[in-house]
């Protein structure tokens, strides 16, 4: 198991250099467009996301963009205040998830030998069950809310990172340039802080930002189990599946925010894809 | 896979093939006690009595008539001869007589409608007697109810009980009653077939079966409809899904009227609508029929009684007002900004609701948000004030008919299902002397006093009254329904046009 | 181009050419990368049967030759090639994939730097040779051949469970299958130990009188191209500075850079009283190459014509063997007759009692996935004293426990038994073997050296004084300070390295193969470097190699390490000319000199795991006596401080 | 090895105890009455309590738990609330369907995979674009991509069903439970044909995320193995290219797709409750699915306590694999 996460979580180098630059350009790009969307869904946004601005089901028009939804709401502002909502949200998870990986992995990983076994063993035993079954059964037992779906996720997304952090930090203790450190005889928090922490950055990137469209999906799936946020809530993947049943006759409703689900996940994906050519390169 | 509607495959069967959207619980007619399969119970078990289709009146259906003691207490039926359960065994009183022993026994959900009965008898093949140990009003009209006592064969019960669970395990996926079909086939969480009931008394259905199959997600059930795979989708499409089925030819869509009254129900521990003159306003503020044709076309029709259709004869509570919109920015302009939740139960057309009233209460200054429930949440509110919303959009339906299904179930102080925990003592007063009260007419004005009551107490704010909604091919007719049936149809009935 | 005149000829030439190498050039475009130029223009031919050395400094272009003789050049960066590169008369560069697949399988076979990583990790060695010899028998004859003990049963193991120099031969023995025309060999010893080392040139030259197929054998190290090689050329930027046979190239080179690459060359002739000379100057970029002759910028005998084209290597009127490419040619006798550059002053190191003493060290290490019972032992019952000012050099072959002893002393590790005791102030530094990868990559030059600073209680601007001035003594601009070291050449980095160890002058500096990964010039540029600072900072030195040259040039005194135990000690003169233990002889016999046979100790360095009992030596010893096995020797004295660890100098039997 | 199963089961254990705690203080702190959807929601109070005294649900938090525990080490997982049938009955009803589910997506995100590996290693043209369209239709909501392949497939092209398992009549029944082979078994050739076309569209939705994450560690791993030095070598030798790919390339890159290929057996799970509900297939996916809204705690335990020890016995078995293809991983 040890390496397993570790090794699980390098799909980076997958991208050739090559392939690299032409991704990170657009990649990179629609991430950007994403993020300032995101922030700035309050300034682009026609209309506020809970306010019904007129007959519900209007198909997209030149006034309502995407149409709009069952309660006359402006699907195009929702799915702009559902990006933004979708993206606080992974990004919180993600946060979470890489602060306190970072944490439990630095110490396991630089610490004495008994704190990480003890601590390995809690990592292992949570990644012994796959994150998002008990996110699921945590959420159910919580009752649907994004907040409930939310913590649910977080609650079982750092150990990958705690694993990640945790080998790069050994690896990182063999490399030679640590050694030199050492042995250069200045102190030990210098050497953590200056020669072995700045080394990891790359890598928690890269699995931070591939891992942001997987957390987006995970929540429009509990969104789908009606354990994610609970109408009228704008979050995408709720959006998505509350949208369902007009699938046949009002196809906008669900549509935009799946869409705009997928843009995310995609770009999510080229960018740490990108990211990761960039850091491959670095090495 | 494919083929046409009401498709005869071979063989002289003749096959109609609905969706259920999950999986019933225990078809057991004596524990089971939900809408999703009621489609089944009703088609294989049989009581002593039922309603006229759409319609308040009780009818015989395994008694052909019966005589009530002028104290209320002792009910005696004459009942029908020739009936035999679906395996032969001939129905009499001595089997009725267990039926409702074993109900009372199993001490399921519907078992409350037998807890008054002291004793039965059976003194001849025909004759079956009730004892009460008070009189119960609203006795003949469970006995007419949907979920009530039915006969369940007792050979079959006695054939395959295991544990003292008198045949409960057995009966979940099987049936033992006088209907006119018999559940021959259950693949858990995949189909449920119905096939004709051999011994049927009555006239025998054209369908020789009936397969459900589980297909949780509606658009599938849907698409299958217009397929051709389905003949009947019995509930869970959208208003715009049933405009769009009715228009198209190979398809239509009946309306049945219910019980269902869709309503908003006040918190009285709201900051808000604790006062009266402000659910007074708010409900000023309602313009039902817009509403009720926004959301639901013609799925439902605005609400004109204080309760569902034939509870009280016609216009004894009537329930109009004529709506002024800002009635209620006037009434609370003290709680100005004041948070207020609304709260929906249901589907997507209740979420609409709320939202519209959402939007209303808005434009009067409040800041509402609404919160949807789902089932385990909102039948807890009960038992969880804290959870309680200032408003709460559901749509409820009794077990029968009768007046005091509504009340001791919704209204009363301690009902069991009085969500929001408001009530009118004065009515829970009239309520329970009307219900003790065995003399029909007498109750029935106490019923009416206790109804104007609650009424006034401005709990409820009726919004309108559901019909069951089922969308088929148009090839189907013989369509009948019973007021207190959900996502069901008589499917004994149903024959193809022509 | 394939047109061009070609000066090959003279008496060889009778002989059949196995490849044809005309007017090739190649050149890496990479995107965003400024072009590189591998290779600008050679001619050269490797005749039937012969051993062609390829020798030139790293990036002067062997391995890319190589890699265009076997049709192999890599798709990206796209390669723009020119010429021709004729095998058997297939062109390896035009002609289709499939006919240089054919040529490839019928008849050349190649032998790579890196064993290990050439080998397949997953697949048994076994099937690895089948691939290219077809049948099981043939694959164990070859594998015997190559010098495999018991062949049919090594079959099923996998490359990891082989030592580095059974892994080369197994890469040599799937060469030679179906004995090719031409191996290509490129530095298929760099990655061994001497005495490996030996034995694989020793297994090359005697496969070749038996399969009598040629090789092109690609080196960096002169002494190695001596000793196989029937001629020998010399790469330069990407061009063919010198060709001639093997003797006459090494006893009177004609081109300045031969010349110069022999004169810095380190081996156990070096006067260590006196700087190596070295050549001035950065080599030649590859992204941008001179207009003329790419070694004018460091040539003595440079003049203007050569700045205006690259010379053509020219066959020699006196000697039709020989072709060198330089104008100035009849001037070499000025460089080789220069006058020697004056000695150091190094100040005697006193007898005072000592900075640095080791008693009976011992650290064993658990080998990872073995039983728990698996140790090895990577010190031994190791006593060492370095006195002030005093130099000394630890050899042994990989794995014999030097940097282990090295970081015992460093403080990198902790000792199972014995004690390291440190006299003075200050810890000792330490110069690691990868300069480049013992810099933090994401740390400027400047702040990695003005962290040793810290708490010495000096300003800003102190520190920044300070840097600059220590980066001048190594010899680097002060700029350097800003540059990341990803910035950095080799041999810069080194120098940094040194400055981030010196910049505090310690008591001792620890160097643990600082030279062995660079070339002959700038290892000859850093020993110089570690010499005068010892003096000018009159430190002590402990320095770590496997190799005996540069040992005896730096220390006072070696000490030889086998198997985790010191073997032999003593002053550095009587270690390299009048060796007492067989281990060290044999170390001594396997150092590829110009011009001395080689004579490797026979059979494979025991395994770690189970080391024999007794003395560890004594399953390759020559003089081994049934005693050996019973007990292992402890050191005696042989001569002034001069201690060996062999049971036949024992006193009780060196009487009788 | 055997120590490093062993630790693994252990530490399985222990998350599925920690797990089940985690899910009674959760069930118990939110505000949902299992009982009151049990019974019904008109039922008098009187039958409620009746109910949930025989349920034990009025019995203490940590006694709750201890009966619990009691019943999971003797393979009882309670009596579902929904189907008042025991958890581990309606399991071992559903599990088979799941499990052919299961199966054949991972048959199909192998060979997407693999496909996706292979044509980048070997550089085939269009192995962007294949790889792009695959990120893609992965980056989209898998029960959108469900609703659209039905939209697609079965209502406008008539190809495939959309709902169920199977659509002949009298299927085979038993041994295996999987209708594909129990089909083959009984000579009912109709049947497995039938199941496949049953098994297709919603296979292939649950198989797209899986696919991509492993394919794209395949491909790296690839690439950088066709980068190496032992594959110059076997040119050098005069190999072919897909020799070369297969017999060098493939086994030495497996190791690290496979890891992730354990892990994505988290993501296929989860895919399963969302596709099973969209395509009406009677798996456990689609039991926990309908246990949610009624909070049937019991079933969405014990589904989720199932779920979880099959990803454990998976990556363990994925561990050991790894040790016999590479005979450099020690344990
Ligand atoms: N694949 C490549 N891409 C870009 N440049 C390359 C590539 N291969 C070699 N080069 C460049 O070509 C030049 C010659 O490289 P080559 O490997 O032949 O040198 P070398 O003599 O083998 O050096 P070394 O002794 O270090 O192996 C170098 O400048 C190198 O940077
Ligand atoms: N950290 C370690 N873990 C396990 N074994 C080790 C470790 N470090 C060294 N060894 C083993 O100890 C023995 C001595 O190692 P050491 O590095 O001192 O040899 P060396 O003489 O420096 O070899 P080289 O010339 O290759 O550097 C070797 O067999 C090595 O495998
Ligand atoms: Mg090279
Ligand atoms: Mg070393």
């Amino acid at each position: 198991m040890t390496s397993l996460v570790l090794r699980a979580r390098a799909p980076w180098t997958s991208v050739t250099r090559v392939r690299g630059r032409l991704r990170i350009g657009g990649g990179l790009l629609t991430f950007a467009i994403i993020t300032v969307v995101a922030l700035g869904a309050p300034l682009v946004a026609p209309y506020g996301p809970l306010e019904p601005i007129g007959r519900p089901f209007q198909p997209p028009s030149a006034r309502t963009l995407f149409g709009t939804d069952d309660v006359g709401h402006d699907v195009f502002s929702r799915v702009l205040y559902g990006t933004r909502q979708s993206w606080a949200s992974s990004l919180v998870v993600v946060l979470v998830g890489v602060a306190v990986g970072l944490l439990i992995g630095a110490v396991a990983g630089l610490g004495p030998r008994w704190l990480d076994e003890i601590l390995m063993r809690v990592t292992d035993a949570f990644l012994a069950i796959p994150a998002i079954l008990v996110a699921i059964a945590v959420a159910a037992a919580l009752g649907p809310s994004l907040v409930h779906a939310l913590v649910a996720i977080s609650l079982v997304w750092w150990p990958y990172y705690a694993r990640i952090v945790r080998g790069e930090a050994r690896a990182l203790r063999q490399r030679p340039h640590v050694e030199a450190a050492v042995a250069s005889g200045i102190s030990r928090h210098r050497v953590v802080v200056r020669h072995v922490l700045p080394g990891m950055a790359s890598t928690l990137v890269v699995a931070a930002s591939l891992d942001i469209g997987y957390v987006v999906l995970t929540l429009a799936g509990l969104s789908f189990l009606g354990l994610g946020a609970a109408p009228p809530t704008p979050e995408l993947g709720a959006m998505a599946a509350q949208g369902l049943s007009y699938f046949l006759t009002a196809w906008w409703i669900p549509i935009f925010p799946a869409l705009a689900i997928a843009v995310i996940t995609f770009a999510a994906n080229v960018a740490g894809d990108a990211v990761a050519a960039r850091a491959g390169g670095g090495r | 896979t494919g083929g046409s509607p009401a498709s005869s495959s071979g063989s002289g069967t003749t096959t109609l093939r609905l969706a259920l959207s999950a999986d019933p619980s225990p078809l057991d007619p004596d524990t089971y006690y939900e809408a999703e399969g009621l489609q089944i119970t009703t088609a294989t078990y049989q009581g002593l009595l039922t309603y006229e289709p759409s319609s308040p009146k009780i009818t015989g259906l395994l008694a052909t008539s019966w005589s009530v003691s002028p104290d209320g207490k002792t009910y005696r039926f004459v009942l029908r001869s020739g009936v035999k359960f679906n395996d032969g065994t001939p129905f009499d009183a001595a089997a009725m007589k267990a039926s409702f022993e074993r109900r009372t026994a199993l001490k399921g959900g519907p078992s409350y409608m037998l807890a008054a009965v002291a004793s039965t008898e059976a003194p001849d093949a025909t004759t079956f007697v009730v004892h009460l140990k008070q009189p119960v009003v609203p006795f003949l009209d469970y006995l007419a109810s949907p979920y009530g006592p039915v006969a369940v064969n007792p050979t079959a019960v006695a054939a395959h009980a295991t544990g003292g669970d008198h045949g409960a395990g057995w009966l979940a996926t099987h049936s033992g009653g006088t209907g006119p079909y018999v559940l021959s086939d259950v693949v858990k969480t995949t189909k449920y077939e119905l096939t004709a009931n051999p011994n049927y008394w009555g006239t025998k259905p054209y369908y020789s079966t009936v397969d459900f199959s589980v297909i949780p997600d509606f658009s599938s059930q849907s698409l299958e409809l217009r397929g051709g795979q389905l003949d009947m989708v019995l509930h869970g499409l959208d208003t715009r899904d049933y405009t769009s089925l009715a228009a198209n030819p190979v398809l239509q869509v009946q309306n049945f009227p219910t019980l269902f009254k869709v309503q908003v129900w006040v918190n009285p521990a709201s900051r808000v609508f604790g006062a009266i003159p402000v659910r007074q306003a708010l409900r000023d503020s309602l313009d039902t029929k817009t509403l009720t044709s926004d959301v639901y076309g013609n799925r439902a029709s605005a609400s004109t009684q204080f309760y569902p259709v034939g509870m009280l004869p016609d216009g004894a509570v009537a329930d109009t007002w004529s709506p002024s919109p800002d009635a209620l920015k006037t009434a609370v302009e003290a709680d100005k900004g004041r948070d207020v939740v609304v709260g929906y139960y249901g589907d997507n057309s209740l979420k609409q609701l709320a939202n519209t009233l959402q939007v209303s209460l808005q434009q009067a200054g409040l800041s509402a948000t609404v919160r949807s429930y789902n089932p385990s949440q909102v039948f807890a509110l009960p038992t969880t004030p804290a959870q309680r919303p200032d408003l709460l959009l559901a749509a409820m339906n009794p077990d029968a008919v009768h007046i005091d299904t509504w009340m001791s179930v919704y209204q009363e102080a301690q009902a069991p299902v009085n969500f929001l925990g408001c009530s009118a003592p004065a009515g829970d007063a009239l309520a329970t002397r009307a219900a003790a009260t065995a003399d029909p007419q007498q109750s029935l004005d106490l019923y009416e006093q206790a109804a104007r009551a609650y009424q006034s107490s401005l709990c409820w704010i009726n919004i309108a009254d559901l019909n069951d909604t089922i969308a088929a091919s148009s090839k189907l007719t013989g369509w009948q329904h019973l007021l207190p049936w959900i996502f069901t149809v008589d499917l004994a009935t149903l024959r193809p046009k022509g | 181009m394939a047109d061009r005149v070609v000066h090959e000829g003279g008496p060889g030439a009778g002989a059949p050419v196995v490849v044809a190498v005309r007017g090739l050039s190649v050149t890496f475009a990479a995107r965003h990368t400024p072009p590189v130029h591998a290779l600008r223009g050679l001619d050269l031919d490797i005749r039937a049967g012969e051993i062609l050395g390829l020798v030139g400094e790293s990036g002067s272009g062997k391995s890319v030759l190589g890699a265009c003789i076997l049709g192999l050049l890599p798709e990206r960066p796209t390669p723009l090639v020119t010429g021709s590169v004729m095998v058997k008369g297939t062109d390896m560069l035009t002609s289709p994939e499939s006919s240089r697949r054919l040529v490839r399988r019928l008849d050349l076979g190649a032998v790579f730097q890196d064993p290990m990583s050439s080998l397949n990790p997953t697949m048994r060695i076994g099937q690895q040779v089948v691939e290219s010899c077809g049948s099981e028998e043939e694959a164990i004859r070859l594998l015997g051949l190559a010098g495999i003990p018991d062949a049919a049963s090594r079959l099923r193991s996998f490359p990891h469970e082989l030592s580095g120099g059974l892994r080369q031969r197994v890469m040599i023995a799937a060469a030679v299958a179906g004995n090719p025309a031409l191996i290509v060999a490129d530095e298929p010893t760099t990655a061994l130990d001497v005495t490996v080392q030996a034995q694989i040139l020793t297994l090359l030259r005697h496969l070749l009188d038996e399969f009598g197929c040629s090789v092109l054998m690609v080196t960096h190290d002169l002494g190695v191209a001596a000793q196989v090689s029937d001629r020998i050329a010399v790469l330069y930027g990407g061009r063919l500075a010198e060709l001639g046979p093997t003797h006459a190239v090494l006893t009177s080179p004609r081109h300045p850079y031969s010349a110069a690459l022999l004169q810095s060359r380190i081996s156990l002739g070096s006067d260590p009283h006196r700087p190596l000379p070295t050549i001035e100057g950065e080599p030649p970029s590859p992204t941008q190459p001179s207009t003329g002759c790419p070694f004018s910028p460091r040539c003595a005998l440079h003049a203007a014509d050569c700045d205006v084209r690259p010379p053509d290597a020219v066959i020699q009127s006196d000697d039709a063997e020989r072709r060198v490419a330089c104008l100035h040619t009849d001037q070499i006798l000025t460089l080789t007759t220069r006058p020697e550059p004056a000695a150091w002053a190094i100040p005697a190191h006193e007898d005072r009692p000592p900075v640095v003493s080791v008693r009976n060290a011992r650290k064993e290490y658990r080998v990872r996935g073995g039983q728990r019972s698996d140790r090895i032992v990577a010190l031994d019952g190791v006593d060492l004293d370095v006195r002030p000012g005093e130099s000394v050099a630890v050899v042994g072959e990989s794995g014999s426990g030097k940097s282990t002893l090295l970081r015992a002393i460093a403080g990198l590790t902790v000792l199972d038994t014995g004690t390291v005791t440190q006299i003075g102030p200050g810890r000792p530094q330490v110069v690691f073997q990868d300069a480049g990868a013992s810099l933090t990559p994401w740390l400027s030059v400047g702040s990695l050296l003005a962290e040793r600073l810290q708490g010495q209680g000096l300003s800003r601007q102190g520190q920044r004084e300070r840097v600059e001035r220590v980066l001048r003594e190594v010899g680097l601009d002060p700029d350097v300070a800003r540059f990341k070291p990803a910035r950095l050449s080799g041999g810069q980095r080194q120098r940094v390295a040194m400055a981030r160890a010196v910049i505090v002058p310690p008591p001792v500096l620890l160097c643990d193969e600082p030279t062995s990964a660079l070339d002959a010039s700038r290892a000859a540029a850093v020993l110089n470097e570690i010499t005068r600072l010892r003096g000018e900072l009159h430190m002590s030195l402990l320095f770590v190699t496997h190799d005996l040259g540069a040992a005896h040039f730096v220390a006072d005194r070696i000490a030889v390490m086998y198997m985790g135990r010191i073997v032999e000690i003593g002053p550095a003169r009587q270690i390299v000319t009048a060796p007492s233990h067989p281990y060290t002889r044999s170390l001594l016999d396997s150092v590829p000199e110009l011009e001395r046979p080689l004579a490797p100790p026979t059979g494979e360095a025991p395994n770690p795991v189970q080391l024999p009992s007794g003395c560890r030596f004594r399953t390759r010893c020559p003089i081994v006596q049934d005693l050996c096995a019973s007990r292992p020797a402890h050191l005696v004295g042989v001569g002034a401080a001069h201690l060996v660890d062999c049971i036949v100098f024992e006193p009780q039997r060196s009487g009788t | 090895m055997i120590s490093f199963i062993s630790r693994r089961i252990a530490g399985a254990g222990a998350v599925c105890l920690g797990l089940t705690v985690v899910l009674f203080i959760l069930q118990h702190m939110s505000a949902v009455d299992p009982v009151r959807i049990l019974v019904g929601p008109s039922a008098p109070q009187s039958v409620v309590e009746e109910a949930r005294h025989r349920l034990g649900y009025d019995q203490p938090l940590v006694v709750q738990w201890f009966h619990y525990l009691q019943g999971l080490v003797t393979g009882n997982l309670q009596t579902s609330l929904r189907t008042q049938r025991p958890v581990t009955t309606d399991l071992g009803q559903y599990l088979p369907a799941s499990i052919e589910l299961a199966l054949f997506a991972i048959v199909i995100a192998t060979v997407l995979a693999l496909t996706l590996g292979l044509l980048t290693a070997a550089r085939k043209k269009g192995s962007g674009l294949f790889s792009g369209g695959l990120l893609a239709l992965s980056s989209a909501p898998t029960f959108l991509l469900a609703l659209l392949a039905v939209l697609l497939f079965y209502s406008t092209l008539h190809w495939l069903p959309a709902t169920g398992r199977i659509s002949v009549d009298n299927p085979p029944t038993g041994p295996t439970g999987l209708l594909t082979v129990d089909g083959l078994l009984h000579g009912r050739l109709d049947a497995t044909v039938d199941a496949v076309r049953h098994l297709i569209l919603p296979a292939t939705c649950l198989a797209m995320l899986p696919a991509v994450a492993v394919g794209r560690v395949l491909r790296s791993s690839l690439t950088t193995a066709m980068g190496s030095e032992y594959v110059r070598t076997a040119r050098a030798k005069g190999m072919s290219n897909s020799r070369i790919l297969f017999r060098h390339g493939l086994r030495n890159s497996a190791v690290t797709p496979l890891s992730m290929a354990g892990l994505q057996l988290g993501t296929l799970f989860a895919g399963l409750v969302i596709v099973e509900t969209v395509f009406a297939w009677p798996g456990i996916g689609l039991y926990l699915d309908q246990s949610i809204p009624t909070a049937d705690f019991p079933a969405i335990a014990g589904t989720t306590l199932l779920l979880g020890v099959g990803y454990v016995l998976a990556n363990t078995a994925v561990d050991i694999i790894q040790t016999v293809l590479d005979p450099r991983i020690v344990r």
